[in-house]
């Protein structure tokens, strides 16, 4: 309850600041937020992406694109009285909605009745990991998750083709305007392991608790984005040449879609692990780590093309 | 003594959000959205543990991973500027 | 309105949402409305892990002692729809970005007018699509 | 199973898979080889499920193996297979032209990415059609779009990027009313599976949730459908886009939106509670009429040609929408009829100009004085679109209006002939403007020694406009599916 | 869970929230950017160990103790570097500490700039 | 050798995490504890920063020592705020330093912004620029009591 | 040759020939071959037609089906046949005059015209040959769509404007009238195929039947009932071979066959006898003849004066065929023939003033008889056509008018026929009076025309003159019409 009155406070505080730095500030905190409600909604794996994506990259993105667009709002000139007034019949319908929706948390729900017992029931069976969060994203709606490594897939090409990524170069920028930040790069520079590895930690752990490919994606090109902010994106860009994104974000998605061809090949519909072993169970698992590697893949690749595309055009800027 | 330490942390949430509301000055919301991250992360870890949340852990640190790597960016974020404002004379007023 | 406590939840999260659709529908900034699109999206996320808990219920990840699960599925779908999120602020940021350094600007009312503009000079339009094609071929390299 | 039975999901992961592959060759030349064989193979991978269904069978497929509504079906029926076909059939003729108008619209290095974005948004419209599940359209959706904003802004003109973004707000707006509906369904069934939600739903049905999932699914997809009023992103982004790019979606995108709605309003709500209980016909006839009114009459106004059939665009949706309006078997059969005539229609027209465009490097209106007399050919498929967008006879156009008004006469909805026939005659209007204008004019100077355009522009053009001729004379073929297909969505009908 | 343990347990998260909230009141308080870092330091750097050994000691030996180790770790290398950075930042953004000694330097009155 | 540390440390690091001691799971963190190491590698050639990492019994001192410093500051910070008065008299001013490697330089940056009261805004190579909440901090700095404890470690 | 073999010759002739011109259009010599070649095999091939028609066969050819219950089918019946006789006969003079004036007079771009024009006929044909309304609406629009360019030929803003009066009165009536009168009759009588004494006896009661019958007399523009004859007029702009086209080949014509097919196949006679909108429309035709003759009366231009009289002899057609009586239904049809070889006569006749001595108006035409002969002979002939004085066919199709209004004792029918008579012979006679007994007055040294032109004019003043002397044939075919022989 107090989550949501945070929540509230900082919606109305977005709608009426001006600097825009201020409001994406906000909005990662709000994303944060957020993220610390689903943890109370038993939702671990969403409060993990929530964190990852919201308060980490959409802030990051959102700032590096303020940096290259323009920081303050103007004070809008037309009247906001038919976008309120649109607001406002959207959220009588949504309340009204309500009204007759069932209350958080009953149990006689028919959310709760209908599909979900049979995934509680069958999927540490069946699919054989303890997370059914994992077992229904990779396993169950497998084809979802296919598509959502797409869509991320597509991003990346969108901004890819908007953008373009210049080519690594060893200068440090920013850094001679500024003079050295010593202390920064120096922690960075301990942290960064630490933080690729539990990227890893992540993407392999999925089957068991919070976690999986797309997490440990984020989290690992998050590594590499404190480190082109420490030390400037010419040795990034060294690190992690621009020229794998590309090839590794399709590799990606190509590593999903061939495990979903093999099945086909093996006779079984798209995307049925089963045809991985003789052991559906064993099939399953293989699947379910193989599909998530090549999540883990793309994401990593895209986030970080993505991250670069912005720090590129910010030093023509 | 758990839930106390809990409704500490919110009150002082509370507080920073306060200070990152009223601002008034740019770094003073950067603080104050740092100082909440931080606050989310001991939330995160007290709350998961009185209520014990699966694996909440490691969501916290990820949390506090995180939460650094989103000041560090507001931080060179204001970096660039004040190096392109000064190379260009500033182009906002305030 | 003695079912009012059940549907306290949803009733914030429909304000929030409406916070965030405002804000999209009302802003005339670029980046702003796509600040409304992500709080607006992220509200909805909330409305859908509402409804899939359950009183008393755990996380839906096998542990010893508990037999109470809340669903996984809208779990996984907001999984989906958060990736879904960040890849539209990701596109809508790269686009504003390239609008700014074509009209040096993220403002509505001033790419309209500047737009306005330019369609009462027609004759300029052929000279001005080259300058843009420049500018892209520019970008590639 | 054989690979006869893996079709389904063949038409949606050829060109999924391929786009990957096509940022992997790198290379114009070879990305759009490996589009072209991806767009030829969905073709045939299409008509073989055409094939299947045409007779009003339901294929289901279950993804994963795992049956639904535990797992994601894709269930393809007789208007699935038909949509299908239209989408994958435009893709096919548009990736014969796309290598020549891309090398001359899109940067050399940028090309492999474009071919990429380009089957990534037929895959997505084709995963919205192919699907079963609610959420699953939810994903697609989202392929298509985001892949659908980024060819936009390629567009030359700096108005391209602004046009994309608006579409992206419009857009994602959209998305998240259909995410909202998708949510409310699903928080008052506990299923995503589109024939089980159908199964759930009526002892539901009369929750003020399912009424307001209704509405906002009808929103969303609205938004998608560009729905006057709904429509405003359309005609900046079509206008802008490049020509492959104008070409496929003028042709597809709205096409698969109007897919969606009656999958929802029929399949899913079941037309009892779409019609009677929200009475969605009500909603849908004014703003159908006023589409077809407006739009028509701005497009008269327009300078930019691409523009000026943007506003077509939003008035065909007009008499799509009329069509559904009508709620009658005759008048959805219509629709759909409308559906694949116009995609042939204004992928004729947009194609046509894409010809235009590559040669003379602009469709503004006064540029293009006199062009006939250079490029009699590929003007002449134009004029054989614009007439088949007017209604003439012989044409496709005249098949779809005469199926609507016989539904309107049926329907004993009198009134609606006027409003057809002047929206027809404003069609007369604006694309007589530009047939006066490149044959009649004195050509302009700077046209002089233009040539026409290359083969591999004229080919796709003319196939369109003479597919728009045989669909006028030999309705057959699509009266005899569109009706196949209304009679499996809504059987209980009548 | 030994009784004492349990209450040396107690004893530091209620200290630890105490200074939690300490903190949060010097936020509101200091007149100016600079003071207000030391005073968010207040809860990095003590309020966040002691309610996090408190925990540690709640949690006895287990991986999850390490974790909450690794958290606190965390949380006090990065600080002080987010801390010394956003100072850093600040200063080359144009913001002049508000000293209370010498009332005419550049910066003039605390908060005025951005 | 320098590598094998890391490795050493990162796979400490992952048993930590892990929980799971099945043959797989080990076997990919054998993967990824080489992928993170070839990274880090990678890094070192790429900024010529590489990691010197000397723990030592005399850290263990010395951050124990800070930890109590730490402490009291705070309790005098606390105090302050809690104040009506708001006791306070920020100063800004230069410190002249001679601790010279970076990670040296990096504790006592970092020790001198942990300890509530002082602020380390800019680190120069010879001076730190310094904010302090009182003189009072500023002065206990100036005595070099860290700054010697620093130097002793020799990291 | 069979009946079906015949119908489909005679459709795609003129498409083949449009279709050959275009490829042709670099060699002037074997393209202009090419157009007068084409139209002599068409009437080679029509004139195989009338003997199986005369003896009850009625030869049917259905195309496609397009869509269930509509079909793309011609069938060959009297009314159509005499139509396509018609245009058929003066296609070839008519091509042959396009030359000698097009070469005559340097147009541009000579290839399109000619493509449009046989287009043109092919439309025509379609239009005499369609077997159910849709064929014909199809057929009716393909003339209105291939004879705007020729229109517009000139391209300058005075034809495009000119033009797009012509397209924009023709469509809008077609779809917001024809259109809908067709989707109407669908959805009444179930069909659309022609049917001999109509379809749709007893399907709607007398109100609605009467509003159907309107939208059916407005929507088909092309016979140019007031107040929708604005095009007309507007379409003089064009060339002198496209005024002819309009006036006399095709397009005018083809509207009151229409007029006169809806009437018997559609209504039928019977219907229509007792309809009050049968009268209304008499009304209106009447009107149309002695507005648009008063009109013409105060014209100069000749182009302008022939074409107002254009609009009031149609009317002739449009009127005799409500004066619902057998015998002015064929005269009707015989009104068909006789003004379209009179009208052509005239027009050509102007053509050829116009390309030797550029003079447009009518008072610039004294004595201009005795510089040109031929020309004037055939002029002469045409106005006595128009007056309906004998040796002229007029006088034939007239006459069956005055017997048809007497038979049905329609007084007003008389009165109008008598009246519109005299002020045909009022607006020609100065005209001819001028050009054979007023001085010259200018002494522009001109002779005739080119010899094509000469020799097309010639040509239709014979065959006016040869109607009156041999009417068997399409008197035949025109009492072979359901409701005129029986």
């Amino acid at each position: 309850m107090t989550l949501l009155g945070f929540l509230v406070l900082i919606a109305v505080a977005a709608i009426r600041l001006r600097d825009l730095f201020a409001v994406v500030m906000l909005f990662g905190v709000y994303s944060l937020l957020t993220a610390a409600l689903f943890m109370n909604l038993d939702a671990v794996d969403v409060a993990f992406t929530e964190a990852a994506v919201g308060a980490g990259v959409s802030t990051v993105l959102m700032l590096s694109g303020l940096h290259l667009t323009s920081r303050w709002e103007q004070r809008p000139k037309r009247s906001p009285l038919l976008p309120l007034l649109v607001v406002g019949v959207t959220g009588a319908v949504l309340v009204h909605a309500m009204l007759d929706a069932p209350f958080v948390g009953d149990p006689q729900a028919p959310v709760q009745t209908h599909v979900t017992p049979y995934y509680i029931a069958n999927a540490p069976v069946e699919v054989g990991m303890p997370n059914m969060v994992t077992a229904v994203l990779a396993s169950y709606r497998g084809y979802d998750t296919f598509g959502e490594t797409v869509v991320i897939f597509t991003a990346g090409l969108a901004v890819m083709l908007l953008l373009g990524i210049q080519q690594g170069t060893h200068n440090r920028p920013g850094l001679n305007a500024i003079g050295d930040q010593l202390v920064l790069r120096s922690v960075v520079k301990l942290l960064v392991p630490a933080i690729l590895l539990y990227a890893l930690y992540v993407q392999f752990h999925g089957d068991f608790g919070a976690g999986g490919g797309f997490q440990a994606g984020v989290i690992f090109a998050t590594g590499f984005v404190l480190y082109d902010l420490a030390f400037g994106e010419g040795d990034a860009r060294t690190v992690v040449p621009p020229g794998w994104l590309h090839r590794l974000a399709a590799l990606g998605v190509l590593i999903y879609g061939g495990v979903g061809v093999y099945a086909l090949l093996a006779g079984k519909p798209f995307l049925d692990y089963s045809a991985l072993s003789a052991d559906p169970v064993a099939g399953q698992h293989l699947g379910v780590l193989l599909v998530e590697l090549g999540v883990g893949i793309t994401v990593f690749a895209v986030i970080l093309t993505i991250f670069y595309a912005f720090s590129g055009r910010g030093r023509r800027a | 003594m758990l839930l106390a330490a809990i409704v500490a942390v919110m009150v002082t949430m509370l507080l920073a959000l306060v200070r990152a509301f009223l601002g008034p000055t740019a770094y003073d919301r950067m603080l104050a959205a740092s100082s909440f991250g931080t606050k989310t992360v001991l939330l995160i870890a007290l709350g998961g543990h009185a209520m014990s949340w699966h694996s909440y852990l490691d969501v916290a640190l990820l949390y506090a991973m995180v939460n650094f790597v989103a000041t560090v960016a507001v931080m060179r974020f204001f970096e660039y500027r004040a190096a392109r404002e000064a190379t260009e004379g500033g182009e906002s007023a305030s | 309105m003695s079912d009012l406590p059940g549907i306290y939840n949803y009733l914030i999260v429909v304000f929030l949402m409406m916070a965030g659709f405002y804000v999209v529908i009302s802003q005339g900034n670029l980046v702003k409305k796509l600040v409304g699109l992500g709080l607006f999206q992220t509200s909805v996320f909330i409305l859908y892990i509402s409804m899939g808990n359950v009183i008393g219920g755990a996380a839906p990840i096998v542990a010893e002692g508990v037999t109470v699960y809340s669903s996984p599925l809208p779990h996984v779908l907001i999984l989906t729809a958060i990736v879904v999120g960040v890849a539209t602020t990701a596109v809508g940021l790269s686009l504003a970005v390239r609008i700014h350094e074509a009209y040096g600007t993220v403002e509505e009312d001033d790419i309209t007018a500047q737009d306005r503009a330019d369609d009462e000079t027609v004759g300029t339009s052929s000279t001005k699509d080259a300058a843009a094609n420049a500018t892209s071929t520019e970008d590639a390299r | 199973m054989t690979l006869f039975e893996h079709l389904p999901v063949l038409v949606v992961i050829i060109p999924l898979l391929a786009a990957p592959l096509c940022v992997l060759l790198d290379r114009p030349v070879l990305a759009w080889l490996a589009a072209l064989l991806a767009s030829w193979a969905t073709f045939a991978a299409t008509i073989g499920l055409v094939a299947q269904t045409a007779s009003g069978e339901t294929i289901s497929y279950y993804l994963g193996g795992w049956a639904p509504p535990w797992g994601i079906e894709y269930r393809i029926d007789t208007l699935a297979a038909y949509v299908l076909l239209i989408v994958s059939g435009i893709a096919a003729v548009v990736m014969l032209a796309a290598r020549t108008s891309v090398a001359k619209e899109i940067p050399a290095d940028r090309a492999a990415r474009f071919y990429a974005a380009l089957m990534l948004a037929m895959a997505g419209l084709m995963g919205i059609v192919a699907t079963g599940d609610a959420f699953n359209v939810f994903v697609f959706l989202e392929i298509s779009s985001l892949s659908t904003y980024a060819l936009i802004s390629m567009g030359r003109d700096r108005r391209a990027l602004y046009a994309a973004f608006q579409y992206l707000v419009m857009g994602t707006i959209g998305a998240t009313f259909i995410l909202i509906g998708i949510g409310f369904l699903y928080m008052m069934t506990g299923t995503l599976n589109m024939a089980d939600l159908a199964a759930r739903l009526p002892a539901v049905s009369n929750a003020a949730t399912i009424s307001a999932a209704f509405a906002f699914l009808t929103v969303g997809i609205g938004l998608k459908l560009a729905l006057f009023p709904l429509h405003l992103w359309l005609p900046n982004a079509y206008a802008y886009a490049p020509s492959m790019v104008s070409v496929f979606l003028a042709a597809t995108a709205t096409k698969v939106a109007v897919y969606l709605m009656l999958r929802f309003v029929f399949t899913v709500f079941g037309h009892e509670f779409s019609l009677e209980q929200m009475a969605l016909h009500y909603v849908l006839l004014p703003l159908a009429v006023v589409a077809i009114l407006s739009a028509s009459l701005v497009a008269v106004f327009q300078q930019d040609l691409k523009r000026m059939l943007a506003y077509s665009s939003v008035a065909q949706i007009g008499y799509i929408l009329l069509g559904l309006a009508l709620m009658s078997p005759e008048g959805v059969t219509a629709a759909l009829l409308h559906v694949f005539n116009h995609a042939l229609m204004k992928g004729a027209l947009f194609m046509a100009l894409a010809a235009v465009m590559w040669r003379v490097g602009s469709v503004q209106l006064t540029d293009l004085a006199g062009l006939g007399r250079y490029m009699p050919w590929t003007l002449g498929a134009f004029v054989i679109g614009a007439l088949s967008l007017i209604g003439v006879p012989l044409t496709a156009g005249f098949v779809s209006k005469w199926y609507l008004v016989t539904a309107a006469i049926d329907a004993g909805w009198w009134w609606l002939i006027p409003v057809i026939a002047v929206g027809s005659l404003l069609a007369v209007i604006y694309v007589w403007r530009v047939v006066e204008v490149v044959w009649f004019r004195p050509p302009n100077p700077a046209l002089v020694d233009q040539r026409e355009a290359p083969l591999s522009l004229l080919g796709p053009t003319w196939a369109l406009a003479l597919a728009n001729l045989y669909f006028g004379i030999h309705a057959d073929l699509t009266t005899g599916t569109a009706e196949t297909a209304v009679a499996s969505l809504l059987g209980g009908l009548r | 869970m030994s009784v004492v343990i349990q209450w040396v347990s107690d004893i530091l998260l209620l200290a630890g929230g105490l200074l939690c909230v300490t903190g949060g009141i010097g936020l509101i308080r200091m007149p100016d950017f600079f003071s207000r870092v030391h005073a968010a330091g207040v809860t990095e750097t003590l309020a966040a160990p002691l309610l996090l050994v408190g925990l540690m000691l709640q949690l006895e030996w287990s991986l999850d103790m390490f974790k909450a180790l690794m958290v606190l770790v965390f949380i006090l290398a990065t600080n002080p570097t987010a801390s010394h950075a956003m100072a850093k930042a600040a200063l080359h953004g144009g913001l002049r500490p508000w000293q209370a000694d010498q009332d005419k330097t550049a910066g003039g009155a605390p908060s005025s700039n951005s | 050798m320098r590598l094998l540390f890391i490795s050493g440390l990162l796979a400490a690091f992952w048993l930590l995490l892990s929980g799971h001691y099945v043959p797989l799971i080990l076997a990919l963190g054998a993967v990824s504890v080489v992928l993170v190491t070839w990274f880090v590698n990678r890094m070192d050639k790429v900024d010529g920063e590489p990691l010197s990492m000397r723990l030592g019994f005399g850290l263990v001192g010395y951050l124990a020592w800070l930890m109590w410093q730490v402490v009291l500051s705070n309790v005098t910070l606390a105090r302050r705020i809690w104040d009506p008065r708001l006791p306070i008299r920020p100063t800004w001013q230069r410190l002249d330093t001679s601790v010279s490697t970076p990670l040296e330089k990096t504790l006592y940056a970092n020790s001198i912004t942990l300890t509530p009261g002082t602020l380390t805004t800019d680190v120069k190579r010879d001076h730190f620029m310094i904010h302090s909440l009182s003189p009072e901090g500023m002065e206990d700095l100036r005595q070099g009591e860290m700054e010697g404890r620093i130097r002793r470690l020799r990291i | 040759m069979s009946g079906p073999t015949l119908i489909a010759l005679m459709l795609s002739l003129p498409f083949l020939g449009a279709l050959l011109i275009s490829l042709s259009g670099r060699a002037v010599a074997v393209r202009d071959g090419i157009v007068l070649l084409v139209p002599l095999v068409l009437l080679a091939v029509v004139l195989q037609l009338p003997s199986p028609v005369l003896v009850g066969d009625r030869p049917e050819l259905v195309l496609v089906e397009m869509m269930p219950g509509l079909s793309l089918s011609f069938t060959a019946e009297p009314l159509g046949v005499l139509f396509a006789c018609v245009a058929s006969l003066l296609w070839p003079i008519a091509s042959l005059y396009s030359i000698g004036y097009l070469r005559g007079n340097n147009e541009q771009h000579q290839t399109r015209f000619h493509a449009c024009f046989a287009l043109a006929i092919g439309g025509a044909m379609g239009v005499a040959l369609a077997g159910n309304l849709v064929t014909l609406f199809a057929a009716y629009e393909l003339l209105t769509l291939s004879t705007y360019p020729l229109v517009a030929h000139k391209g300058n803003e005075t034809a495009i404007r000119g033009a797009r009066t012509y397209l924009g009165v023709l469509l809008l009536t077609s779809i917001g009238f024809l259109l809908p009168a067709i989707l109407w009759t669908w959805a009444v009588a179930g069909t659309v195929e022609f049917t001999p004494g109509g379809m749709l006896a007893g399907k709607l009661d007398d109100g609605l039947m009467g509003l159907l019958l309107l939208l059916y007399v407005y929507g088909i523009g092309k016979s140019a009932l007031m107040p929708v004859h604005r095009w007309l007029p507007a379409a003089m702009v064009a060339p002198t071979p496209v005024s002819a086209l309009l006036h006399a080949v095709a397009v005018v014509k083809a509207g009151v066959l229409t007029v006169l097919k809806v009437v018997v196949y559609v209504f039928g006679t019977e219907v229509l006898t007792g309809l009050a909108a049968s009268d209304w429309v008499f009304w209106i035709a009447a009107s149309t003849i002695l507005i648009a003759s008063s009109i013409a009366l105060r014209q100069d231009n000749l182009k302008r004066r022939l074409a107002y009289s254009t609009i009031s002899q149609l009317s002739y057609v449009v009127m005799g065929a409500f004066i619902l009586a057998p015998l002015s239904l064929l005269g009707a049809a015989l009104h068909i023939a006789a003004h379209a070889f009179g009208k052509i006569t005239l027009f050509f006749a102007a053509g050829s003033i116009y390309t030797a001595s550029h003079k447009t108006e009518i008072s610039q035409l004294d004595g201009i008889g005795w510089k040109m002969p031929w020309t004037m002979t055939a002029f002469t002939i045409g106005a006595l056509s128009m007056i309906g004085i004998p040796p002229a066919a007029g006088f034939l199709s007239k006459w069956y008018l005055l017997l048809g209004a007497w038979q049905a004792e329609h007084l007003a029918a008389l009165a109008v026929i008598t009246l519109s008579t005299l002020l045909n012979a009022a607006y020609f006679t100065p005209i001819i009076y001028a050009a054979w007994f007023k001085p010259a007055v200018d002494d522009s040294r001109h002779g005739e025309a080119p010899v094509a032109i000469v020799l097309a004019l010639s040509l239709t003043a014979l065959l006016t003159l040869l109607l009156f002397f041999l009417p068997d044939l399409p008197l035949a075919l025109a009492q072979a019409i359901p409701g005129v022989g029986s």
